[in-house]
């Protein structure tokens, strides 16, 4: 299990090619990516605060509870933080397991925890301003999923 | 006791965090001391549904008691991934 | 959208990274690596055998299907044929969309489809011989989803 | 008409694809002209459950009309992904 928090860029392809090298008892890999962006076409930067200390607690008790919960064989986290251009990943998950459907469950289940449970808040810096993202209801209802 | 807010929280209160001297119980009397302080903080904390708190950095209600805490931590409700 | 059938290998990382690359109006991007599984650690090679012709428009017809009933800026499916090692990807699926949610079904859409319904075959080899790989009543069980 | 084996079927009839002179009506029709040829078929196509059948590269029934069709395929039930 992998959790990095980070204000530098990465390479999302790079991590794929190197999550679960080399392992022959997993037979899926399922990654997000998740990326800015720009809703209007002016957006010109996002900025990420985060909580540190408490953000990299909150994502690896997530990480843990996926790996509890699913038959994963590793799970990556990569969380980015300060400004982001349009267009640039912000964050990607990883999951790796013998069967398709844990690794899509649990993808998809460390989405919506990061989403809604880990301290990370986003601002939008537009020509007219600046705006904090709001959450939406539909991302906490979500968690009610798992 | 280390005080730290974030987001809009942190913009309206104009502080990132600071040191607060107190014997409040719970959080929610937390909050009702500093609101009695400044129109800032009273601006912040008009509507706590539209905020979350959590105590050294584990998420928390605003009942909750305060006794042993270290850092206690206001912001918007997250928006992550 | 993008469809290949191809003996030759391809590195999963390379594609994500070229794919929706420099789209700044999606949000998130979810991939599905299929890898060779050596389930009891006796496997020497797999070997997939597909229908030239059908592969590629039952692949297309399934993506076509996607991106009809989500809201998906791209698609990818790559699926290798001939033998492959352990440990080696077998095929990928890519998708990219605004929201995480159209993103993630769809990939779970498409290899739920592809599983029981491209023309592909696959035979384990091991030490003790031959054995082509039987198709799971969970496989076919889990199109009623869609 | 043009008749093509994949997997198993494949190999128990022992050739990847022939062409077949016949006026059977249907997929099933042209199993049972099959079958009578050589025990070969009669193997590959003991139980029809566990096959499938393509008429011109769309998987179909096994009681389709044959008319106009100029490529059947059996093969077993898929495994891609």
């Amino acid at each position: 299990m992998t959790v990095r928090v980070q204000a530098e860029p990465f390479d999302a392809g790079a991590e794929l090619d190197a999550f679960a090298q080399g392992r022959t008892d997993i037979g899926a890999v399922v990654s997000f990516t998740g990326v800015v962006r720009d809703t209007k076409g002016d957006l010109q930067e996002m900025l990420i605060e985060h909580y540190p200390g408490m953000t990299e607690s909150a994502i690896s008790k997530i990480a843990t509870e996926a790996v509890q919960r699913w038959d994963l064989a590793d799970v990556l986290v990569i969380h980015r933080y300060g400004p982001l251009a349009p267009g640039a990943p912000i964050m990607m998950v990883a999951t790796a397991s013998a069967h398709r459907a844990a690794a899509f469950e649990a993808a998809d289940f460390l989405m919506d925890y990061l989403k809604s449970r880990a301290p990370f808040w986003k601002k939008e810096i537009t020509g007219d301003g600046a705006t904090w993202v709001a959450a939406k209801d539909a991302d906490e209802d979500a968690l009610k999923r798992w | 006791m280390n005080v730290i807010y974030f987001a809009w929280v942190r913009e309206r209160i104009g502080l990132p965090q600071e040191t607060v001297q107190t014997d409040a119980a719970t959080v929610n009397d937390l909050i009702a001391e500093l609101c009695a302080r400044e129109d800032r903080y009273a601006a912040a904390f008009a509507d706590t549904s539209a905020l979350r708190v959590a105590l050294d950095q584990e998420l928390s209600s605003f009942d909750a008691p305060l006794a042993g805490v270290r850092e206690v931590a206001f912001f918007p409700p997250m928006t992550g991934g």
